[in-house]
Order: C-alpha cells, then sequence, then structure tokens
C-alpha cells in the first residue's frame, strides 16, 4: 500500500485511471519565476479546462478534471518529491511546467518511472530533449537553441556580423554562448571574445570595458533574471551605449516590466509568444487578464496549450492512458493559440513551432505593451533537426 | 546545610544528562525513538521521510561541532553535497551498491573537510562561521566549473540505486527507506558514540576553555580538526543517501542556503542535544513539504519567523526545552522522598 | 642527570610592540627545590610562566627543560613533558563539574582523550584520584557542582588541584593563594609542601608568608630583568628589593 | 607607628559618625543563587570618610554583598539606602552616578579598550575626582602602557587601572572587593595611602579584604561576616585585639 | 597599460562601494559583537525603498539618500529594541542565528510585497555620462559612488575612534553589567549604534539602486562577498573593512580582466591566504589562545 510505482490501471466502467483526469502543475510560485508563470499558470490551465468542456460537453471524455499545484521553490529535491507524490499520492496523469533545469530533469526521470506525462513549459536546458529525453516527456515552449537561433541568426543576417559575448558562467550561459557562436559563425559573422562571468555578480563595469574592447558592433548578454538587469543598467552607464547593439539571450517580458522599457530601449531577444502579436493572442490576453489583472508572459500561454492539447489527446484516445496519450501526441501537428506551425516532434518530443524576434519598444502605451516583433522566426529555422543524443529509451 | 543540598539540586540542572543508565525511562524513550523510525513511511509519503532522516543526521553533524565543540560551521553544505555528487558519480560510473556509493561519498567529504578544516579551526566563533561558509563557496565554484562532471545546474541526475539486485529497494522509495534508515541510523550511532566518548568530553572542554584545555596537554586544534572531519563524514554519510533517495545531485546540494537551513534545523531541535537534530529535521522537512503544495506562497516568512522565534524564546530548541521540562519533573518526584 | 638543572633559560627576551616585558632572563632551576618568583605588578612574571609554558613563544632566547630545548613549542607539546601550571587569572570550564575537571587532567597523559569510539564511563576510572584531590583542597564536598557555583577563593583551590593531578615534574603556580583567607593560605602552603616532596615547583606569590615559607630560592624581577636571587633571607633584607618590592613600611 | 596615630584619629571620628547622616544604609538584606541562599538578613552602615570591612573567608557572600548593592545581583530581599534615598528601584548605572564606585574582585578592565580608555570611560560624578595627571602621576605604569588593550597589562596593574578607574569618577562610596590581592606589597602600602587620602576628602569606603593586616591599618570598623550572616561587628581598636580569636572563630 | 588604469580605476570604484557596505557590518561588530547576517537583506531594503520612493512618491535620489538612511535607522532601532538586544549578553553566534532567520523574512516579506522580477530605477540627472581622460572610461555614477563611499568611511571612522562614542559603545558590548555598574546606561547607546550600523547599510542600497538590479534577492549573494571583505579585514576593525573593500574591489577587477573565470572565487582564495598567513585578518586584533 505504500509507495509504489503505480502503472496505469483501468478501473471499472471509466475509461480514466481513478475516474478523473489530475493535472499537476509543479512550478515556482514564491521565487524568480514566480511572475513568469507561478501560480497564474493555474489560472492558464484552468481557462484550458473550461475550454475542453465547453466544446465537448457531455461528449468529453474526462468530465471530472482536477488540478493540484505545487510550489518547488526552485528547488531540485522538492521538485522530485513533489512530482513522486504527485504520480503516486494525488493520481496525477500529468506534471506540466517546472521551471529550473535541474527540477525539470529530475521531474523527466520521474515521469519516465511512473509511466506518466510530464510537459515542460519553464525549463530550457536541450538535455530534455537530448541526452534525457525519454517517451513520457514533451518540451513545449522554448529551448536554449532556439533562442540561439533566433537572436543569434536575426541580428547578424541583418548586419550585426561582429559580437562580443558576456555569459554567466554555468552550465546554460556556457550552452547559450556555444549555440550563439556556432550561429553567428554559420550565419557569416565573428564573435571576437566570449567573457565568463561569475553567476551570480552585480558589478560588470569590468566585463563591459572588456566587452567593449575591438568595437564589435553587437554585444550579446547571456545573463538571466537579477543578472541580467544588472548587466543592462550597467551597460546603459557605460559608454558603449547608443554605440554598440545589445542582444540578449534569454529574456522574458517579466524582465522589461521590472526595469522598465526605458532601459531596455532596443534590445533585441527571441520571445516564444507575445501577446499582443495578433487578435487571436489579445482576445486571449483581454479573457487572462480578466482573470488575473495582469497581461501573460509565454508561460502562461503554453501552460494553456499545454494542457489543452493534452486533453485533446485524450479525448482523441478515449483514456488518459499515459501511452495511449503520448500516441495521439507524438507527430501530432498543431495550430492553437501558443503554437502556429506546430509540431510534437516524434523523434525528441520537442514541440516545434515559429517563434518570434522582439524588439523592446521606446516607450510602452500601456503596462506589458513592450515588444515590437521584428520578425517571426519560422519553426524549422528555429528548431533545427532533432538532437541525435536523443535515443527515446 | 539545607542550602548546599538545593544547591546541588540547582546544580543537577546543568548536567547533561539525567536519566541514568539504569533508568528504564531512558530505554522507553529509545525504544519509542526507533519505532518512530520505523513507522514514519507509514505515516509520511516515504521519500519525504527520508529526506526527515537524511536532514536529521545532517544536523547531527552540524551539533556535533556546534553543540559539542562550540563551532558553529556555516559551510556544511561542501560536506553534504561534496558527498551527493561523489556518491552519485561513484554510483553511476562504477555501479556499485549504494550503501558503498555513500561510504565512498563520506570518506570524499572527510578528505575535503581536512584541509577546510585545518585553516577553519585558526579561528573561533563568528569567524568560524564565516570562514566555513566561504570555503563553502569554493566548493560550490568548482562544482559549478566541473560541469562535465557534476551537470552545472542541470544536476548530476539518474543516480542507480543499485541493492544487491533487490529489485524492491532498488525502486520502491518505501523499501528503499528502510535500506537508507540503517545507513542514517548507524550515522547517528557514530555521532552519539563520538559525544559520550573520552573525546567528547575533551571536546566540551575545548569548547568551554581552550586555554585551560591545552596546557592540560590537549592539542585542542587537532581535536578541533579531527571532530570536523568526523561531522563532516556524517554531514556526507546523510548527504549521499539524499542524493540516492532522490536519484540525483544538484548545485543546491552546495549552496549556502543549504548549510543556513541546516543550522536551522539544528538550533529548531536544540543546541547540544544531539537527538535534537532528528525532531528539528522532522518539522522543516514536512512544513516545507506541505508548505509547498498548500497554495502559500510566503514560505521563507514562516521558516523565518521560526527560526526568529526559536532563538529568542526557545533558545534549546524543542528537544532542549523538552528535556528541561523532563528534568524539572524527574527531579521533583525524587526530592519529594527526601522531604 | 640529577646534577643539571631542571629548567633554564638562556637570555629569554618577549617583546609586545616594542615593549619589552621579559628581558634577557636567565634563570636556572635546581632539581627538587622550590623557586618563588617575584617582583613588582608587570614585571614580568606571568608573561614568563608564559613562555615556559609555550602559551607565548620568545622573542629570542631559550628554554631548557630536563636537557630538552623546548623553545617556542606550543602548550599541549610542553604539558605532557612534565610541566603544569595554575593561572594566575582563574581559568576553569564553566559548566563542567569539579570531578569532571580532575578526571580530565588526569586522563590526558593516557591519551584516552583521544578514544572517541569508547564510553565515557571509562574516565571514571580516574573517579577515586580525583576525590583524593579535591579532600586534599577541601572541595570534596562540591565535586559533583559546576565550577561556575565557586566562590573565587574555591576556584583558586580546584587551580591547584588540576595542577596536581598533572602529577609532572615542574609545577608552575601563578599565585596559588591571592585571594585566600589565613587559614586557607596555611593549608595551601601545607599543600604545596606536600607536593613539592620529589618535584620542582616555581610560584609567583605577593605574600611574603608564603615566599618565607615555601621558597629555597627566591628570584626577583624588575622590568623584566633579574634584579636579585638568592635565600629568602637574603633577598629580602636587599636594599634594592625593599626599594623596588618590598616598600620601606614592610615589617 | 604612624599606622597608629592614624588609627586613633579614625577610633574618635567614628563616635560622630554615629551621629552624622549614613552614606550607605543597608538593613534586613538577603540574596539568593537560585535556590541557594547566600545572604541572611545583614545589616550595615558607612558614613562619610570611613572605612568600613567585610570579613570572612572564601564564600562567606562578601562579593554578593557588594554585587547587591551596586544593584548587579538582583535576587534580594531588604532595603538599601544611600544618601538618604532608597536605592531599590534604581538601575546600576543610576547608582554609578549616584555616587557608588565599583571595584569589581575580576578587575573588570574591558580588552577592547585601551588604558587610557579604560580611564577614561565612566562619567565623572563629582568635583573630587582625580583628573587623569594625577592617576598618571600615583600610577606611572598606566601612563607608560596607556595605549595597551587593557587586558595585556599584568594582573597587578589590571588591578591598580580598576581602582585609579573609579578614582577618576570621583564616586563618593567606594566598592572596593579584595584590592590588594596580587599586588606587590609596595603596591599595598600604596593603596592604603590612597584610602587614606580619600578618607580625608569624605569618601565612604565598603572594604572587601582577605588581607586582614592591610585591612586594619586602614579600617575604622569591621562587620565579620560567616556563611552570609554578620556575625560580630566591632571597632578597629577592639578587632585589632581579638584578631586572632575572630580569625580561628571565622575559620580564616 | 591604459587598460591596467582603466581595470584599477573600475577596481577602486567597486572597493569603495564594497568599503561603504562593509563599513556598516564592521560597525555593528566592532562595537557590538553581533555579526548581523540581515546586512544583505537590509542594503537591499534600501535600494528597494529608493525605488519606491521613486515609484509611488516620485522622490528621487539626493532625497533618498538622506531619506532612506533615516527610516533604516528607525529599522533599525526596532531591530535591535525587539530581537537583537536579548541576545546581547550570549554568545554571539546566538544574534548571527536571529539575524540569520529575519535575513528570510525580510527578504520573503518584500517578495510578497514587490514581487520577484525587481524594481526599476534611473541614475540620477547628471551623473548619467561618463568621464573620459585618454583612453580611461568611468561612469560618472561610479566615481560618485566611490567618492562618497569613501568620504563616509572617513567620517565614521573618525566618529568611533575618536569620540568618547565609540569607546562607550565598545565596553558595553564587551561587559553589559559591568559598564553600567560604572554610571554608563548602556541601553541608550548601543540602541543607536546598531541602528546607525544598518542605516549604513541602507546608504550602500541607496547608492546601489541606480546601477543593480533592485530584487528581493539582491544582498543574498552579497552578504558572503561581504563576508569575506570583513573576515579579510579582520573582523570589528573598520579600517580593515574598508582597505580589504578596496582590495578586494582591486583583486575582483583584476580577476574579471585577466582571468574572468576565476573572478569570483580569487576573493575566496585571497581570503583562504590572508586567514593562513594571519588568522585575525589584515588590521584585526590578536586574539588569545
Ligand atoms: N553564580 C553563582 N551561582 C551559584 N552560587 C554562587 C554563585 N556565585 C557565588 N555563589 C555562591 O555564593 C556563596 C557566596 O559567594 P561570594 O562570591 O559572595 O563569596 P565571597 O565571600 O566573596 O568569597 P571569596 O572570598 O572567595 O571571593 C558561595 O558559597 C558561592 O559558592
Ligand atoms: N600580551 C601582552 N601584550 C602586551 N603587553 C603585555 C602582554 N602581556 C603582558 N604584557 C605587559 O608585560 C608586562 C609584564 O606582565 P606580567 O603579566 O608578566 O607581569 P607580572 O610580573 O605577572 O605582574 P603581576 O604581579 O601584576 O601579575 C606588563 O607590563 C604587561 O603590561
Ligand atoms: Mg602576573
Ligand atoms: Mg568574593
Amino acid at each position: 500500500a505504500c509507495g509504489g510505482a503505480g502503472g496505469p490501471q483501468s478501473s471499472g466502467s471509466s475509461k480514466l485511471t481513478d475516474d478523473k483526469v489530475v493535472i499537476g502543475l509543479l512550478n515556482d510560485q514564491s521565487g524568480v519565476y514566480k511572475d513568469l508563470s507561478g501560480p497564474n499558470s493555474g489560472v492558464a490551465i484552468q481557462m484550458a479546462i473550461d475550454d475542453y468542456k465547453a466544446k465537448y460537453g457531455d461528449k468529453a471524455v474526462a468530465k471530472d478534471i482536477e488540478i493540484v499545484q505545487a510550489d518547488h521553490q526552485n528547488k531540485a529535491d522538492i521538485a522530485n518529491s513533489k512530482a513522486q507524490e504527485m504520480y503516486d499520492r494525488q493520481k496525477a496523469d500529468v506534471i506540466l511546467d517546472v521551471p529550473n533545469s535541474a527540477a525539470a530533469l529530475a521531474v523527466a526521470t520521474q515521469a519516465k518511472n511512473h509511466k506518466k506525462l510530464y510537459i515542460n513549459i519553464g525549463a530550457g536546458s536541450t538535455a530534455l530533449t537530448g541526452a534525457s529525453c525519454n517517451k513520457y516527456t514533451f518540451h513545449w515552449a522554448y529551448n536554449t537553441g532556439v533562442l540561439a537561433r533566433g537572436t543569434a541568426g536575426a541580428i547578424t543576417k541583418a548586419g550585426g556580423t561582429s559580437w562580443n559575448i558576456v555569459c554567466p558562467d554555468y552550465a546554460f550561459g556556457q550552452d547559450m554562448n556555444k549555440s550563439f557562436t556556432k550561429v553567428i559563425t554559420a550565419d557569416g559573422g565573428t564573435v571576437g571574445q566570449s567573457i565568463a562571468s561569475p553567476f551570480p555578480s552585480d558589478n560588470f563595469a569590468t566585463f563591459l570595458t572588456k566587452a567593449g574592447e575591438g568595437n564589435p558592433k553587437v554585444i550579446g548578454s547571456m545573463h538571466a533574471g537579477g543578472d541580467l538587469i544588472n548587466f543592462v543598467k550597467q551597460f546603459n552607464q557605460s559608454p558603449l551605449r547608443g554605440k554598440v547593439t545589445l542582444a540578449v539571450g534569454l529574456m522574458f517580458i517579466t524582465d522589461i516590466h521590472s526595469l522598465g522599457v526605458d532601459q531596455f530601449a532596443g534590445t533585441q531577444f527571441t520571445d516564444p509568444w507575445y501577446w499582443n502579436f495578433d487578435a487571436k493572442n489579445k482576445a486571449w490576453a483581454d479573457r487572462f487578464k480578466a482573470k488575473t489583472n495582469t497581461r501573460p508572459s509565454f508561460a502562461h500561454a503554453a501552460n494553456y496549450s499545454a494542457a489543452m492539447n493534452y486533453l485533446e489527446a485524450v479525448q482523441a484516445a478515449g483514456t488518459d492512458n499515459a501511452d495511449a496519450v503520448v500516441a495521439q501526441l507524438e507527430g501530432k501537428k498543431i495550430d492553437d493559440l501558443f503554437l502556429r506551425n506546430g509540431e510534437v516532434r516524434k523523434a525528441d518530443h520537442a514541440v516545434v513551432h515559429d517563434v518570434y524576434l522582439a524588439k523592446v519598444k521606446s516607450s510602452a502605451p500601456e503596462d506589458w505593451d513592450y515588444e515590437d516583433i521584428v520578425k517571426t522566426i519560422p519553426a524549422a529555422e528555429a528548431y533545427g533537426e532533432p538532437n541525435p543524443a536523443c535515443s527515446m529509451s | 546545610m539545607s542550602e548546599q543540598m538545593i544547591a546541588k539540586v540547582d546544580v543537577d540542572l546543568a548536567q547533561p544528562s539525567i536519566l541514568s543508565r539504569r533508568n528504564p525511562l531512558r530505554y522507553v524513550l529509545l525504544l519509542a525513538g526507533l519505532a518512530v523510525v520505523v513507522m514514519l513511511p507509514y505515516w509520511i509519503y516515504p521519500p519525504v521521510a527520508m529526506d526527515i532522516l537524511c536532514w536529521g543526521l545532517f544536523a547531527i553533524s552540524v551539533d556535533l561541532l556546534l553543540g559539542f565543540t562550540g563551532l558553529l560551521s556555516f559551510g556544511h553544505a561542501a560536506f553534504w553535497g561534496g558527498s551527493a555528487y561523489c556518491t552519485g558519480l561513484i554510483a553511476s560510473k562504477v555501479g556499485v551498491p549504494f550503501p558503498v556509493a555513500v561510504l565512498g561519498g563520506a570518506l570524499f567529504a572527510m578528505l575535503i573537510a581536512w584541509p577546510i578544516g585545518y585553516l577553519s579551526v585558526r579561528r573561533t566563533g563568528i569567524y568560524f562561521a564565516m570562514v566555513t561558509l566561504a570555503f563553502a563557496q569554493m566548493l560550490y565554484f568548482v562544482a559549478n566549473q566541473a560541469r562535465d562532471l557534476t551537470g552545472g545546474e542541470n544536476g548530476l541526475q539518474g543516480i542507480p540505486r543499485n541493492f544487491f539486485g533487490i529489485e524492491s529497494v532498488e525502486t520502491d522509495p518505501f523499501y528503499f527507506y528502510y535500506a537508507g534508515a540503517v545507513m542514517i541510523l548507524l550515522g547517528i550511532l557514530l555521532a552519539w558514540r563520538v559525544v559520550n566518548s573520552p573525546f567528547g568530553r575533551v571536546l566540551t572542554a575545548v569548547r568551554d576553555n581552550p586555554a585551560r584545555a591545552r596546557a592540560l596537554g590537549y592539542d585542542v586544534e587537532r581535536y578541533k580538526i579531527t571532530v570536523f572531519v568526523i561531522s563532516a563524514g556524517l554531514a556526507g554519510l546523510a548527504g549521499g543517501v539524499f542524493a540516492v533517495s532522490h536519484q540525483f545531485a544538484s548545485l543546491q546540494e552546495l549552496m549556502w542556503t543549504t548549510s543556513g537551513k541546516v543550522v536551522l534545523v539544528t538550533v529548531l531541535g536544540g543546541i547540544g542535544t544531539l537527538w535534537g537534530g532528528l525532531v528539528g529535521a522532522g518539522i522543516v522537512v514536512t512544513l516545507e513539504d506541505y508548505l509547498a503544495s498548500s497554495g502559500f506562497e510566503g514560505i521563507g516568512l514562516i521558516t523565518g519567523t521560526i527560526f526568529v522565534v526559536i532563538v529568542l524564546l526557545f533558545r534549546h530548541g524543542i528537544w532542549g526545552t523538552g528535556r528541561n521540562v523532563l528534568r524539572r519533573y524527574v527531579l521533583e518526584r525524587r526530592k519529594k522522598p527526601r522531604d | 642527570m640529577t646534577g643539571t638543572p631542571l629548567l633554564e633559560t638562556k637570555a629569554l627576551t618577549k617583546e609586545f610592540r616594542g615593549f619589552r616585558a621579559v628581558s634577557e632572563v636567565d634563570l636556572t632551576v635546581a632539581r627538587g627545590t622550590v623557586h618563588a618568583l617575584v617582583g613588582p605588578n608587570g614585571a614580568g612574571k606571568t608573561t614568563l610562566f608564559n613562555l615556559l609554558t609555550g602559551f607565548l613563544s620568545p622573542t629570542s632566547g631559550t628554554v631548557v627543560f630536563d636537557g630538552q630545548d623546548i623553545t617556542g613549542r606550543a602548550p599541549e607539546q610542553i604539558a605532557p613533558l612534565g610541566i603544569a601550571r595554575s593561572f594566575q587569572i582563574t581559568s576553569l570550564f564553566e559548566a563542567m563539574t569539579l570531578r569532571e575537571h580532575l578526571e580530565l587532567a588526569l586522563a590526558s597523559p593516557t591519551g584516552m582523550g583521544r578514544q572517541w569510539w569508547r564510553s565515557v564511563t571509562r574516565m571514571a576510572r580516574f573517579k577515586d584520584r580525583a576525590m583524593e584531590l579535591l579532600e586534599d583542597v577541601g572541595l570534596a564536598d562540591r565535586a559533583g557542582a559546576p565550577a561556575s557555583s565557586l566562590a573565587y577563593g574555591q576556584k583558586r583551590a580546584l587551580e591547584l588541584a588540576i595542577a596536581m593531578a598533572l602529577d609532572p615534574k615542574l609545577l608552575l603556580l601563578d599565585e596559588p593563594t591571592a585571594g585566600m583567607g589565613i587559614e586557607d593560605v596555611d593549608r595551601t602552603i601545607a599543600l604545596v609542601k606536600q607536593l613539592a616532596a620529589g618535584r620542582t615547583v616555581v610560584f609567583v606569590d605577593h605574600n611574603m608568608h608564603v615566599v618565607g615559607s615555601l621558597a629555597d630560592t627566591v628570584t626577583v624581577l624588575q622590568s623584566g630583568q633579574v634584579l636579585a636571587e638568592g635565600p629568602y633571607d637574603q633577598v629580602r633584607a636587599d636594599d634594592r628589593v625593599i626599594t623596588a618590592y618590598l616598600g620601606a613600611a614592610h615589617e | 607607628m604612624s599606622e597608629q596615630t592614624s588609627t586613633a584619629s579614625v577610633t574618635s571620628g567614628s563616635v560622630a559618625a554615629q551621629t552624622r547622616s549614613r552614606m550607605l544604609e543597608v538593613a534586613g538584606l538577603s540574596a539568593w543563587y537560585g535556590e541557594a541562599r547566600v545572604l541572611t538578613d545583614v545589616s550595615i552602615d558607612v558614613a562619610p570618610g570611613k572605612v568600613v570591612t567585610l570579613v570572612g573567608r572564601n564564600g562567606a557572600g562578601k562579593t554578593t554583598l557588594l554585587r547587591s548593592v551596586m544593584g548587579l545581583h538582583r535576587q534580594t530581599e531588604g532595603t538599601l539606602t544611600f544618601d538618604g534615598a532608597d536605592l531599590a528601584r534604581r538601575s546600576p548605572d543610576a547608582r554609578a552616578r549616584a555616587g557608588i564606585g565599583w571595584v569589581p574582585d575580576d578587575r573588570g578592565i574591558y580588552s577592547s579598550l585601551t588604558v587610557a580608555e579604560n580611564l577614561l570611560l565612566p562619567p565623572v560624578v563629582h568635583a573630587d575626582a582625580w583628573s587623569l595627571e594625577k592617576v598618571y602621576e600615583f600610577f606611572p605604569v598606566l601612563h607608560e602602557r596607556r595605549d595597551f588593550p587593557g587586558t595585556k597589562l599584568s594582573g597587578g596593574e589590571q588591578q591598580m587601572l580598576a581602582m585609579a578607574r573609579v578614582l577618576r569618577m570621583g564616586s563618593r562610596l567606594l566598592l572596593l572587593d579584595e584590592p590588594s590581592e596580587g599586588l606587590a606589597p609596595v603596591i599595598v602600602q600604596r593603596i592604603g595611602e590612597i584610602i587614606r587620602e580619600i578618607k580625608g576628602h569624605g569618601v565612604a569606603v565598603l572594604l572587601v579584604e582577605q588581607n586582614v593586616k592591610f585591612a586594619s591599618t586602614v579600617a575604622d570598623r569591621h562587620y565579620l561576616l560567616a556563611q552570609g550572616k554578620v556575625v560580630e561587628h566591632l571597632g578597629n581598636d577592639d578587632f585589632r585585639a581579638r584578631e586572632g580569636e575572630l580569625l580561628t572563630y571565622l575559620g580564616m | 597599460m591604459s587598460e591596467f588604469i582603466q581595470y584599477t580605476l573600475q577596481g577602486l570604484a567597486a572597493g569603495g562601494f564594497y568599503a561603504l557596505s562593509a563599513l556598516g557590518l564592521a560597525v555593528i561588530f566592532g562595537v557590538l559583537g553581533v555579526v548581523n547576517f540581515s546586512h544583505g537583506a537590509c542594503y537591499m531594503l534600501g535600494a528597494v525603498i529608493s525605488a519606491v520612493l521613486l515609484g509611488e512618491l516620485h522622490v528621487g535620489f539626493w532625497v533618498a539618500l538622506v531619506v532612506v538612511p533615516i527610516l533604516m535607522f528607525a529599522f533599525g532601532v526596532l531591530m535591535e529594541r525587539l530581537l537583537v538586544r536579548w541576545l546581547l549578553a550570549l554568545d554571539p553566534l546566538y544574534n548571527f542565528l536571529l539575524t540569520f532567520g529575519l535575513t528570510l523574512v525580510l527578504v520573503e516579506a518584500v517578495k510578497q510585497r514587490y514581487g520577484v522580477s525587481g524594481l526599476p530605477y534611473e541614475v540620477p540627472a547628471g551623473l548619467g555620462g561618463q568621464v573620459s581622460i585618454g583612453s580611461v572610461n568611468l561612469s560618472t555614477y561610479a566615481i560618485f559612488a566611490c567618492l562618497f563611499s569613501v568620504v563616509v568611511c572617513v567620517a565614521v571612522g573618525l566618529l568611533l575612534t575618536k569620540t568618547r562614542i565609540g569607546m562607550i559603545v565598545r565596553a558595553s558590548t564587551e561587559a553589559p553589567e559591568r559598564t553600567r555598574a560604572l554610571g554608563i546606561n548602556v541601553g541608550r547607546w548601543v540602541t543607536p549604534v546598531f541602528g546607525f550600523g544598518i542605516a549604513l547599510a541602507g546608504l550602500a542600497g541607496v547608492l546601489a539602486a541606480p546601477t543593480r538590479a533592485i530584487t528581493a534577492e539582491m544582498g543574498s549573494n552579497f552578504i558572503i562577498i561581504l563576508f569575506a571583505v570583513v573576515v579579510i579585514g579582520g573582523l570589528g576593525s573598520i579600517l580593515g573593512a574598508v582597505v580589504a573593500g578596496f582590495l578586494v574591489g582591486l583583486v575582483e577587477a583584476y580577476g574579471i580582466a585577466y582571468a574572468p573565470t576565476y573572478a569570483q572565487i580569487v576573493i575566496f582564495v585571497l581570503m583562504a591566504l590572508v586567514v593562513l598567513v594571519r588568522p585575525s585578518g589584515l588590521f584585526g586584533r590578536e586574539e588569545v589562545a
């Protein structure tokens, strides 16, 4: 009775395990990713459930749908225990989100052990669709490779051919640096120097001096969160501002919100989704705002999309049996609120879709209206080929 | 004359143990404690129960330094995390059964503890806390840099739980708990032995008056280094089991916040009580687990407030306060027949 | 070996930030004697003790103990050679009982302190000796009390008992009778006499009665230098000693 | 011999003290450590310009009495008046500013302050306070060491520093806890001179001494304390006359 | 060569900031014997309050430079009265732990109120540009912050070593009871000094606001570096904290310039070396064994 990895069991009349579908939301509800995803992702998932019920009414396979949430506080061990508990005790059929790559990878392992689904949204690690990929894990929103191909490719092609890169000295930063360099050189640009900065760091004066050496056209910052804000603030106080284009590896709309558009004005970055991109997005964002009093980030939209497509797959399979749902999802082409030209790639479970090169406006017409979409980067270009390291064991 | 007697009773209050070896209550308590350990996974989700034991031993290792030697290590994450990585690497690269890997990890923790201890014990008090903290930061840095080995912030994932091919232990957290618990209990036993040994007595002397201890011929620095290394070994043991239980090791394990958390657990349980660490761990881990799914967002508010209140009002921690109450009760009972 | 002195310092000097607390002191302590060290406050007596026991390392000069050069060694290396000391300003383990203090001292030379795998009850083997020592200094009835609850004079007595417990070849006592009443002083004198049998003792005291009754030889220090040396009666009659230390009105 | 005369004048003065206002009056004082009672119903008084000693063997409760007067020991019962004012509710610092100075038995020198700072720390509470120059003149060694951390002084030097520190305050009542302990005979004589001098300025002294010889050279009256009780109260002449008997009685 | 000068100046600029930030820590330790773990959190509060003043009340940098330290002083007074004071007589470890707990509370409270992604702040008018001498460039603001820090450090140093206040407070810390018996109302002094130390942390926060990310976590790693600074300088030594602040700033800048990967670890290596060679820090008092 205690513990034990419970595989899917069909019980009685219903085709659903435990007579209901349970969606687990496991993310950071109190730390750095709270605003980006956090509790509002629960709202987005609820919207998906409502839409699903409205769409299928009496015909819905999943009549009883429950959300269970937990705050992993950005700690992998808590994420790991909570994921096990969700699968084991709370009978979750799928877990969504899990920002923080160590936590996401741990949850992916649990998904594999428990033979239940995990759809990652918040974490960008390419390992999820590479060496650590598995049958039950999907990578929905973006990965670091996409960011590089988006930002580096677009800027280099637009004439920003000489770069200096400052990257935080941890795996993500180094990965980003490698991906950027690869794309820049492939597109005919050069990277003068890549400078690793300690993580975390709040004094970038000397890094900026070094980054300005050799008069590059573009300075790429691969920082995230607080480091990114530090970097940009100090970039703006340096002689580089105005002379050099600032390209950012990983930036979220919440970063712009916190620092103010004027500080970021003109900065270019890749966004997997933007709420004010077209009427469809805007309409959904209005609904979202009515419930949360704020505008959605890409993560909120992605959580919605992932939950919705999971439920659609359950509907199509007629059961929430994980293997059946996976079979439904694999290879599926999707075009919805979040995914444009989307496809759940069978080979590595990357969910590929169009992404966007965004440029920060110089003034915001309304709160959260911060981005001009410079260019749509087609799915194929953004995602490239499936990672050969993935063996889908 | 009667004054003298009262004075002695007061004196008794300051004594380490009130329950003599022959007192049956002692064994009742011990058995009750063991029973709790055995029953824990029935009451609490097994992986969480395992966490409690791991953090309990980790806290005990800190208490060995703090409560019994007067050294506050604020860098014990180095040994917990260092061992977690090392255990993970041994388990996945060599493929030995996990207890062997854990012992390897603990050994590694002791190995790195030696130079760190050698440098740190030159300072006492708050200085020691800050120096150990800084060394732990260095290790964090090294682990972050050595990402080929450690996986950087992705962590070292997929640590196998080999256990002599016994499938249930390897896959089911419930059975794994008992295998892990045996290792943890061994660690606790060791800590208990150290505290109640001649060596432990010298440690108390070193804590209270190092200059005096030196004049008695005790090499204070060597004693401090020794206990530091033993403590690191215990922390390593706990960290190793923790890593195997979670099947990964992440940079989180080496972060200073982990050092802070274990001190919190120790203080909550009661400094200088040894067993208090387990109680503290029980509370902190279940609280964290509960808060994670409670929808309450300000976890730090709660843990921080508990910490402040404990330090301010219940300095002896939960175990220590309880023990004092019990002691007073026992003494009352003893006094009566004499009057 | 009996011919050689037990302790010998040569040109021993200690400077603190340019200030010479002990200056070129040549001190010779013969085996089996009781040697008093007196001198005005700040003459360097305690500093000299600290140099002899390794709590300070000398700026220059050497310390030879029992034919061995021990200059600059650490206290924990010197103590096992057979030098024990009491502290001028009492220095105890506040939370420990008196008996535990003595057990700890008695256990030191046996190396038992390093045994972390054994039960602490093994230290009880020193219990009888510990109680004997406490009896000697009149503290037996407080054996189970923590040191913190002792009055000042009692603490001094405990200091003495601890020094005795170490059963040293050379016993250094820094003002063993300071803060004691006359009866206790007399008892202490008797104790030290008893202790001195087969041992060498060097002590500091400002009580001339104590110095007179115990010392075979008296060395007078002043400003870190040896001012006079000799038997008590000779030294106390020395004019320089009277002006520098005893004072005109003394007796 | 000069001692003889000074003692004589003191004895005659003590009669006047009975009629003059008492500077310190302790009545019915009991004190505890936890449940252990260490003082029982102690009543003593000290008049201005007089030196009163507390004599008793180790552990008799002398230090505890001084600490109670200073307000540092709080587990007490009984009344304390100083210059006619009730002390019971006043904090130690208020008592010090009212004119009570304390030289603790452990000397109480600050390691984080230099010698000079140790001297300058307490406030001056009376016009009779010694100036720094006067202190240095009396204790040249303190001048020499003035920039050293206080606790780097030798034991005896620390004793001098503690004494000098209260003189700098100009307190009206000095509580001296074994001031001669650890001092070279020359210095003890010097302390005696100081006590006699400040007496002349109307300062009252409550002196705890083990060194009975020294005590009898400066004191006017003596209280004998045994096991926390006052067992005898006598003038200096009586004390000297019965010294041997009393000491045996006290077990000193 | 000009590069070297550039790095040196940048190191000094950062060092001034480290010095000011460590100063409050050193003051509180030097006089109260408390290692204030919440120093980083108080620094964060200083920055957050500045941002809130600007964002919600439109109160600018120069006013914040005065107002925030006053507010933080009041906060420090409260903190001392309500919490720290009760543990002053005990082992310093207790206050270390207390302030650690308080840090968790403060960080979380700010997160709850102002979110996690940070608050905006601008460089004050007039300090926005750069100063260039030859090929050497420095941001005007960095120069200002450094000079300002130096002035504050010198003033504080004089206050604590050359006045009675410093003396009284050191004595009160070492032995509060005894100090009371010497006629000094200990409580009256300890509180304002603690408040003053906290105010210095707040001041550092204001100075940081224009150049750093203002988030609840901004002090969490900073405090660790500050610990290294005070260990290097010698705990409790004001001069040590200041000198070590500059030293760390320089070492860090050269580290970034010539071995960027190791820029942060060099601080800790430096610390280890200092502990090895001079356990009491560069300016620390020797401890008696
Ligand atoms: N902190 C304490 N806790 C418990 N008992 C104490 C404490 N301090 C002193 N005592 C006891 O109170 C009694 C009186 O002590 P006190 O220090 O007043 O004696 P004293 O006359 O000054 O002795 P001495 O001449 O040795 O200084 C002693 O029996 C002592 O053991
Ligand atoms: N650690 C130190 N740092 C600086 N000066 C010191 C130190 N230790 C001692 N001194 C100085 O050295 C001198 C000798 O001190 P010491 O303690 O040896 O004197 P002493 O002869 O024992 O005097 P007493 O009889 O008063 O105890 C004193 O003037 C003292 O101020
Ligand atoms: Mg001395
Ligand atoms: Mg006394």
